[in-house]
C-alpha cells in the first residue's frame, strides 16, 4: 500500500482552478520529483496538502488515514513535514531555539519538554548545520538558511518530507551536496517529495516523476522516461522554460 | 566607569551565578548587575512601609498600592498581547468583567459574601469575556484584531448604562474593601500598610508565575505565533490552541487585578473600570516599559502612576495627563522598545563586559 | 469644571470670611482644594491624602453622585465630617446614613435639597407653568443615569395627580448628539413644555435645533451645563428661554439676605475668570463653611477623631440662614437622615429656585414667586 | 441628512488607511480642532478682537485642521508608520492629549458655534422640519465629496492617490513620489476633517470629548463599507444612519451606539473585507 495518495484533488480559486483533478501515489521511501512550468500548481499541491488552503475536490490520504481537511498542525503530527519555498525564520531566535520550536509539544501545559541540547545538535548534524546553532538566522548565507529550514522540518520527526524547491538560489556544488543529504534521509527512511520547475537536480535524485501542467498530470514516469516525453516538452515549450 | 562596576560586578556575578545555577534554567539567565536591580527593587517595594514615612511620603503607600494593581493588569495584558503581538486595545473588559462580577454579586446577591466566592467567580468572569472576544476575533490580524477588541471595550462601556438597573449606571456600585482573617489576625484594607502588602504580594506571585511561563515553551511558542504564525503551524504546532491559551492566561491575572481594583476603590464604576482610557493606559504602561518581558510591564506600570500621582502633580489636574501622555507619546517615537528594556540591555552589556571571565 | 471652580472660590471666600472674624474656634482655617475631575478614583485618592498627610478636619464637596459614591465608605471608616454640597442622589445618604447609622454617621448634605424632594419642588414648578402660561401637557426626557431616576420615578405621577398630563416620556443616552428624533417625538406628542434633566448630555446642539426649528413648547427643568453663567457665550445665545434650577438662583434673587452680599463678593473677587458666577455648588459650599463653623463651636471641638458624636450632634442642631435659605437637616431616624431639608412657602418649596436665561444673557429667577426677579417667558415663537 | 457630514469623515479615515496602512485615530482629534477653530475665529466670547464672517470661519477651520492633519503626519506618523500598532497606540495618545489640551485651553464645558445659516424649512403636510444648517451641511459635504471624486479620478495627481492605494509597490514602481502623495493625502483627509467639524460642532456640540463618537462612527463606516473604500464609505454612512433610527425605534435609545457596534463585530468576523472591500483593485 502507497505511503501517500492524491485522489482526484481538484483546487478552485474562484475561477480559477489551480490544480484539476490530480491523482497520484508516493511509496514508502520512494523520492518523487513534481515538476512542471511556472504556475503549474506545484506548490498549491502542497498547501492543500499542508492544510493551508481548503481542497476544493478530491481527497489526501497519508499513511492509511484521510488527511484531506487536517490543519496543518495536525498533518504535520502525522509524520509530514514541509520544507517551503521561502525561509521564514524567526529572526529573534537563533538557530537552534529556531529548530526547538519544532520539538515542541503541541500541549499547552508542556511548559518544560521539548528536544534537549542534544537532540537539537542532532538534528542540525544531519543536514551539517552543526556548528551553526548559536548564530542568529539574519546572519547566515543563504544556504545555510535552507539548511535550517530543512533540519526545522527533520525535527517534527517526519515519515515523509514535502520539499518544495530545495535548490533555488544555490550553486552546483551546493546542489550537489544537497542531493547526497536527501540520499542519506532517505537512507534513514524518509519518504520525500521534491517539487522543481525544472528536472536538473531531481534526475540523480528521483526515482519517479510526476509532471503537472495547468493544474493537471501530463506525465509520470523515470527521470529518463520524462525527459525523452513530448507532452512535457511541449508543456515547456508553450511557457518558453527550458526543461 | 568600566572599574567602577568591575569592582561592584565580581561579588555581584557570583551572587548572581548561584541564582543562574539554581533558577537560570526556569526564569532566564542574569548578570549581576541584572541580579542586583532585581533584588534591589525587591528590597524598596518590601520596604516601603518603613521607608516612606522617614522620608515623609507616607502617601506612596497608597500610590504604590494602585501601581501593584496596575502591574498585574500590563504583565495580564503582555503575556497576551505582548507576546504573541495580538494587540488587544480592550483589556480593560477583562479587569472590569472582573470586577463588576464582584460588584453585581454584592450588590444584587448579597453584601456579605466573602472573598471565597467573589474573587473566583470573578476570575472566571474575566475568564469567560476573555474568551468570548478571543475565540471570534483571533481569527483576524494586526490592526483588524486591535480594531475589534477596541470595540469589544466600547461595547461594554455602554453595556453598563443600558442594563443600568443592575450596575448603578454611572454611580456604579460600592463592593466595600478586603477584610478577612487569617489565624485570628484581621487584615483590612482600610489599613494603608495591609492594603499595601495585599496589592503587592499577588502582585510578586503573579510575576513570578507569568515570568516562568514567559521562560518556557509556551512562552517561546507565543513569541513565535507574534514572528512567524505559518512557521509554528508548520512546527506542529496549533496556533490557534495557543493563542486561546495566551487569553486565558491573560485573563486570570486581569480577573485577579480587576477584583483587587474594585476593592481598592471601594466602587465598581464605568468610568474608573471600563472607559476605553483605562485599556490605553495598561497598554502604555506595558510599552513604556517593554513589551514582551513581564518585567518591563512591571516597571512601566510603578513608572506611570508614580508619574501620574506624584510628580507630575505640579502640573495641576489636567495638565498632569497631558504631560504624562505626551511623555507615553515619546517613549513611543523613540524607545519603543520600552524604557525597562533598554536599562536592562544596558547593564546586561555593561556587566557581560567586565564580567567576560565568568 | 466651572462647577468645581465655582465651589472652591467660593469656600475661599467663607473661609477668609471666617478667618477675618477670628477663625473657627480661635484657630486660623486654611482651605485645601482637590479636582477629582469627577473621577472617583481621583477622588478616592485626593480624599486619602487630604485626610492622611494633609490633616484636614471637614471634607465639603462632591458635584457628581459618582464621585460621592465613590468616597462614602472610606469617609465613614475615618469618621470625618463631611458635608455634600453638590450632588442630590437620595441614596447616598438613604443607602449609607441610612443603612448603617454608626458607620456614616459623619455624612450630611446641606445641599442642595435630595433629588426625591428636587422633583416635588419641579412638580410645584409645573403647575406655576400652568398657572402663567397655561400649559398642562409636559414631556419627561432625562438623561439615562442613575441621578435621573427618582425624578423619572417620582415626577410623572406627582404631575398627573396635581392634574396635569405626561404626554411623552424618554431617557437619552448620555453622550447622545442627535437631538432631532427626540424634539421631533415631543413636538408631535403636543407638548407645552418639555421637562428635560440633562447632566451628562449637553442640550447645546439640541437648543440650536430647537430655536432654529420654532418647536412650540417651551424647555424646562434641570441642565447642569447651563448652569455655567458662562453657558450664554458658550451656547452663542441658544441658551435663550432655557431654565434650570439651582440653588441660590444664580444670585438674581434675593433669598435670603445672605444671597446678594454673597454674590456680589463673590463677582468682586473672582468676577473675571470662570465661572463669573459662584453657581449652585458654590452658594452651597458657602453655606457649609457656616455651617460646620457653627457646629464644632457650639461643640467646642473639631477633633472628629476624638469626639464625632458631639460634633455630629451640633451639626443635628443646625439652623442656619445661608445664602441658599434656611439649612436644617433631617433627623436620624427620617426619611432622609442627615439630608438638608426642604423649606416652603405658601406650600410651595422655596429652596428650589429657577432659574432662566432672558435677554442680553442675563439669569432671571422665575421662580418661586414670592422672590423671583422677572416673569417667567414662554419662547416668542410660541 | 447628517450621513452625508458622517460619510465626509469616514472617507478622509478610509483614505488615509487606503494609501499608507495606517488607521489615524487621531482623525476625531482633527474634527475637534476644525470645530474649535471656527469657534475661536467667529465668536467674540473666546478671542475679543477676532469676530470674522462665518464664512471665513469655515475656510480657517478647514485650513487649521489640514494643516494639524499634515504636520501629524510629517512630524509623528512618517517616523513611526511602518509599526502598524504602534501608530495605533500613538495617534491615539495624540488624541488624548489634544483632548486635555483643549480642556485646559477652553474649559470642558461644551460650546456651541455660531450657526452659518439660521432658520429651519417646515413641510406642514409631511409634518418634516429640517434645519437649514442641515440642508447645507448636507449639500456642502457632496460637493466635497463630488470635487474629491473629480480629484482623483479626473486629475493625474489625484489618480496617484487611487494608484498608491492600490497598490504601494506597484505605484512606487512606476514613479510616484510615496511621502509626497501620503502627505497630500493627509492634507485632503484633514481638510474633510476640519469641514465635517464645523458641520458637528454646530449641529451637535463643540466640546473636548467630541472626537470620540466621530471617531468611533468612522471606524463603523469604514470597516462595514470595507476599508480603502470611498463608495464603501457613503454607502455605509447612510447604512448606520437609517441602522440608529430603526435601533432607537425598536430598542430604546440606551442601544443606539452599542447595536451598530456590534454589527461592525459581526462585519469583521463574517465579511472583514466589508460592503466594498478592496473596490479600487478591480477598477
Amino acid at each position: 500500500m502507497s505511503l501517500f495518495r492524491l485522489d482526484g484533488l481538484t483546487k478552485r480559486f474562484g475561477g480559477l482552478v489551480a490544480v484539476d483533478d490530480l491523482s497520484f501515489e508516493v511509496d514508502r521511501g520512494e523520492i518523487v520529483g513534481l515538476i512542471g512550468p511556472n504556475g503549474s500548481g506545484k506548490s498549491t499541491v502542497f498547501n492543500c496538502t499542508m492544510g493551508r488552503y481548503k481542497v476544493s475536490d478530491g481527497s489526501i490520504h497519508f499513511d492509511g488515514s484521510e488527511i484531506t481537511d487536517y490543519r496543518t498542525h495536525e498533518v504535520v503530527e502525522n509524520g509530514l513535514s514541509r520544507v517551503s519555498q521561502e525561509s521564514n525564520p524567526i529572526t529573534e531566535m537563533p538557530v537552534a531555539a529556531n529548530i526547538k520550536l519544532f520539538t515542541l509539544p503541541n500541549s499547552v501545559l508542556a511548559f518544560r519538554g521539548g528536544a534537549t541540547d542534544e537532540e537539537i545538535y542532532q538534528y542540525a548534524a544531519r543536514i551539517d548545520l552543526e556548528d551553526k546553532l548559536e548564530e542568529m538566522p539574519d546572519e547566515l548565507p543563504h544556504a545555510d538558511i535552507r539548511r535550517l529550514e530543512i533540519a526545522k522540518a527533520l525535527a517534527t520527526e517526519p515519515e515523509m518530507l514535502l520539499l518544495d524547491e530545495p535548490f533555488a538560489g544555490m550553486n552546483q556544488q551546493e546542489i550537489n551536496d544537497l542531493v547526497d543529504k536527501f540520499e542519506e534521509l532517505r537512507e534513514e527512511g524518509i519518504t520525500m517529495i521534491v517539487v522543481d520547475h525544472n528536472m536538473g537536480g531531481l534526475m540523480k535524485l528521483a526515482d519517479r516523476i510526476v509532471v503537472i501542467h495547468n493544474g493537471s498530470k501530463i506525465a509520470e514516469g523515470s527521470p529518463e522516461e520524462i525527459a525523452e516525453n513530448e507532452a512535457v516538452k511541449r508543456a515547456y515549450l508553450g511557457s518558453t522554460e527550458a526543461m | 566607569m568600566s572599574s567602577d562596576t568591575g569592582r561592584l560586578g565580581g561579588p555581584l556575578n557570583s551572587i548572581a551565578d548561584g541564582y543562574n545555577d539554581r533558577f537560570g534554567q526556569v526564569f532566564g539567565e542574569l548578570n549581576g548587575l541584572q541580579f542586583a536591580l532585581i533584588i534591589g527593587s525587591l528590597l524598596v517595594l518590601l520596604l516601603v512601609p518603613v521607608w516612606a514615612p522617614l522620608l515623609g511620603m507616607s502617601g506612596l503607600l497608597r500610590t504604590l498600592a494602585l501601581a501593584s494593581i496596575w502591574a498585574i493588569l500590563a504583565m495580564g495584558w503582555d503575556i497576551q498581547s505582548g507576546y504573541t503581538g495580538y494587540i488587544s486595545f480592550g483589556h480593560a473588559v477583562l479587569s472590569g468583567g472582573a470586577a463588576y462580577t464582584t460588584a453585581l454579586l454584592i450588590g444584587n446577591v448579597n453584601p456579605d459574601l466573602s472573598l471565597a466566592v467573589t474573587l473566583p467567580l470573578s476570575v472566571l468572569a474575566a475568564l469567560t469575556i476573555g474568551l468570548v472576544i478571543a475565540v471570534p476575533s483571533l481569527r483576524l490580524k494586526g490592526p483588524y484584531f486591535s480594531l475589534v477588541t477596541f470595540v469589544a471595550g466600547l461595547i461594554f462601556y455602554q453595556l453598563t448604562y443600558a442594563f443600568s438597573d443592575y450596575t448603578g449606571g454611572e454611580l456604579g456600585v460600592r463592593v466595600g474593601r478586603i477584610d478577612f482573617t487569617v489565624g485570628g489576625f484581621e487584615i483590612t484594607t482600610f489599613d494603608p500598610v495591609m492594603r499595601y502588602y495585599v496589592m503587592l504580594v499577588p502582585m510578586l506571585l503573579i510575576a513570578v508565575t507569568l515570568l516562568y511561563v514567559a521562560r518556557s515553551n509556551v512562552g517561546m511558542i507565543f513569541v513565535a505565533i507574534r514572528e512567524n504564525e505559518t512557521a509554528v503551524s508548520a512546527a506542529g504546532i496549533d496556533t490557534t490552541k495557543f493563542k486561546i491559551w495566551s487569553f486565558v492566561l491573560s485573563s486570570i491575572p486581569m480577573g485577579i487585578g480587576g477584583w483587587l481594583l474594585a476593592h481598592f476603590y471601594g466602587t465598581v464604576n464605568p468610568l474608573n473600570f471600563l472607559l476605553v482610557d483605562r485599556s490605553i493606559e495598561l497598554i502604555a504602561m506595558a510599552v513604556v516599559g517593554g513589551m514582551s518581558s513581564i518585567l518591563g510591564p512591571i516597571g512601566g506600570a510603578f513608572l506611570v502612576i508614580v508619574l501620574r500621582e506624584e510628580v507630575l502633580r505640579i502640573f495641576g489636574a489636567t495638565g498632569r495627563w497631558v504631560m504624562l501622555w505626551t511623555l507615553i507619546l515619546l517613549v513611543l517615537v523613540f524607545a519603543r522598545d520600552g524604557l525597562f528594556r533598554k536599562l536592562w540591555h544596558y547593564l546586561g552589556r555593561l556587566g557581560s563586559r567586565d564580567g567576560g571571565e565568568n | 469644571m466651572d462647577m468645581g471652580a465655582g465651589a472652591e472660590n467660593s469656600a475661599q471666600l467663607a473661609v477668609d470670611q471666617v478667618n477675618d472674624d477670628g477663625g473657627i474656634l480661635d484657630q486660623e482655617v486654611e482651605l485645601i482644594s482637590e479636582d477629582s475631575l469627577a473621577d472617583p478614583g481621583e477622588s478616592m485618592t485626593a480624599t486619602e491624602r487630604m485626610v492622611e498627610q494633609e490633616n484636614i478636619d471637614v471634607l465639603i464637596g462632591t458635584f457628581v453622585s459618582e464621585v460621592t459614591q465613590g468616597i462614602v465608605d472610606y469617609v465613614g471608616e475615618v469618621d470625618i465630617p463631611f458635608l455634600i454640597t453638590g450632588s442630590a442622589d437620595p441614596i447616598t445618604l438613604t443607602d449609607t446614613v441610612g443603612e448603617d447609622y454608626d458607620q456614616f454617621k459623619n455624612i450630611f448634605r446641606s445641599g442642595p435639597i435630595n433629588s426625591d424632594l428636587q422633583a416635588l419642588g419641579m412638580a410645584d414648578y409645573a403647575e406655576f407653568l400652568a398657572d402663567e402660561h397655561g400649559w398642562t401637557d409636559f414631556a419627561h426626557i432625562a438623561d439615562d443615569a442613575a441621578w435621573t431616576v427618582p425624578f423619572s420615578e417620582n415626577l410623572p405621577d406627582e404631575l398627573e395627580d396635581r392634574g396635569l398630563n405626561v404626554v411623552h416620556e424618554d431617557r437619552l443616552a448620555p453622550g447622545t448628539d442627535d437631538f432631532s428624533p427626540m424634539l421631533s417625538d415631543v413636538s408631535s406628542a403636543d407638548a407645552d413644555a418639555m421637562l428635560r434633566f440633562f447632566a451628562h448630555n449637553v442640550g447645546t446642539g439640541m437648543l440650536v435645533n430647537w430655536r432654529e426649528n420654532e418647536y412650540e413648547f417651551g424647555i424646562e427643568g434641570i441642565h447642569v451645563p447651563g448652569m455655567s453663567p458662562e453657558f450664554w457665550d458658550d451656547s452663542e445665545g441658544a441658551a435663550l428661554y432655557e431654565t434650570t434650577s439651582q440653588s441660590g438662583a444664580a444670585g438674581a434673587a434675593e433669598i435670603t439676605e445672605e444671597t446678594v452680599p454673597f454674590t456680589e463678593a463673590y463677582v468682586e473677587e473672582y468676577g473675571d475668570s470662570r465661572p463669573s458666577l459662584p453657581m449652585y455648588m458654590g452658594y452651597n459650599s458657602y453655606d457649609a463653611v457656616f455651617v460646620y463653623k457653627n457646629a464644632v463651636e457650639r461643640a467646642g471641638t473639631a477633633d472628629y477623631q476624638a469626639d464625632i458624636d458631639t460634633i455630629v450632634d451640633e451639626l443635628l442642631e443646625t439652623d442656619h440662614t445661608g445664602a441658599t435659605g434656611e439649612i436644617e437637616f433631617y433627623g436620624p431616624d427620617s426619611e432622609y437622615p442627615h439630608d438638608v431639608m426642604e423649606t416652603e412657602v405658601d406650600g410651595t418649596i422655596s429652596n428650589f429656585p429657577v432659574t432662566q436665561w432672558q435677554d442680553e444673557g442675563e439669569f432671571e429667577c422665575v421662580f418661586p414667586r414670592d422672590f423671583a426677579s422677572a416673569d417667567h417667558l414662554a419662547p416668542d415663537w410660541m | 441628512m447628517i450621513s452625508a457630514v458622517y460619510a465626509l469623515i469616514a472617507i478622509g479615515f478610509t483614505m488615509i488607511f487606503g494609501v499608507g496602512g495606517v488607521l489615524n485615530l487621531a482623525h476625531g482629534a482633527l474634527i475637534m480642532i476644525g470645530a474649535y477653530s471656527f469657534l475661536v475665529v467667529t465668536s467674540g466670547s473666546t478671542l475679543g478682537i477676532l469676530s470674522l464672517p462665518t464664512g471665513i470661519g469655515l475656510i480657517v477651520a478647514i485650513a487649521v485642521a489640514a494643516a494639524a492633519s499634515y504636520v501629524l503626519y510629517i512630524g509623528l506618523v512618517e517616523h513611526i508608520e511602518e509599526n502598524p500598532v504602534i501608530t495605533f497606540l500613538a495617534t491615539l495618545v495624540v488624541a488624548l492629549i489634544l483632548s486635555e489640551l483643549f480642556v485646559m485651553g477652553f474649559s470642558s464645558s461644551p460650546r456651541t458655534l455660531i450657526n452659518l445659516v439660521p432658520g429651519s424649512i417646515h413641510v406642514e403636510q409631511f409634518g418634516v422640519r429640517v434645519t437649514n444648517i442641515e440642508v447645507v451641511g448636507f449639500v456642502v459635504s457632496w460637493i466635497a465629496i463630488g470635487l474629491l471624486w473629480y480629484y482623483v479620478t479626473r486629475t493625474d495627481e489625484g489618480r496617484s492617490i487611487l494608484a498608491t492605494s492600490m497598490s504601494e509597490r506597484g505605484a512606487q514602481l512606476t514613479g510616484v513620489d510615496l511621502p509626497k502623495i501620503k502627505a497630500r493625502t493627509w492634507l485632503i483627509a484633514g481638510a474633510f476633517a476640519g469641514l465635517a467639524g464645523v458641520f458637528i460642532g454646530t449641529l451637535q456640540s463643540t466640546s473636548p470629548i467630541m472626537w470620540l463618537d466621530p471617531l468611533a462612527l468612522a471606524f463603523i463606516i469604514v470597516v462595514i463599507g470595507g476599508i480603502g473604500s470611498i463608495k464603501g464609505s457613503i454607502v455605509a454612512a447612510y447604512l448606520i444612519g437609517y441602522l440608529e433610527t430603526l435601533t432607537v425605534e425598536l430598542l430604546g435609545a440606551g442601544f443606539r451606539g452599542t447595536f451598530s457596534l456590534l454589527v461592525l463585530v459581526i462585519v469583521l468576523l463574517v465579511m472583514p473585507q466589508g460592503l466594498f472591500g478592496r473596490e479600487w483593485v478591480h477598477e
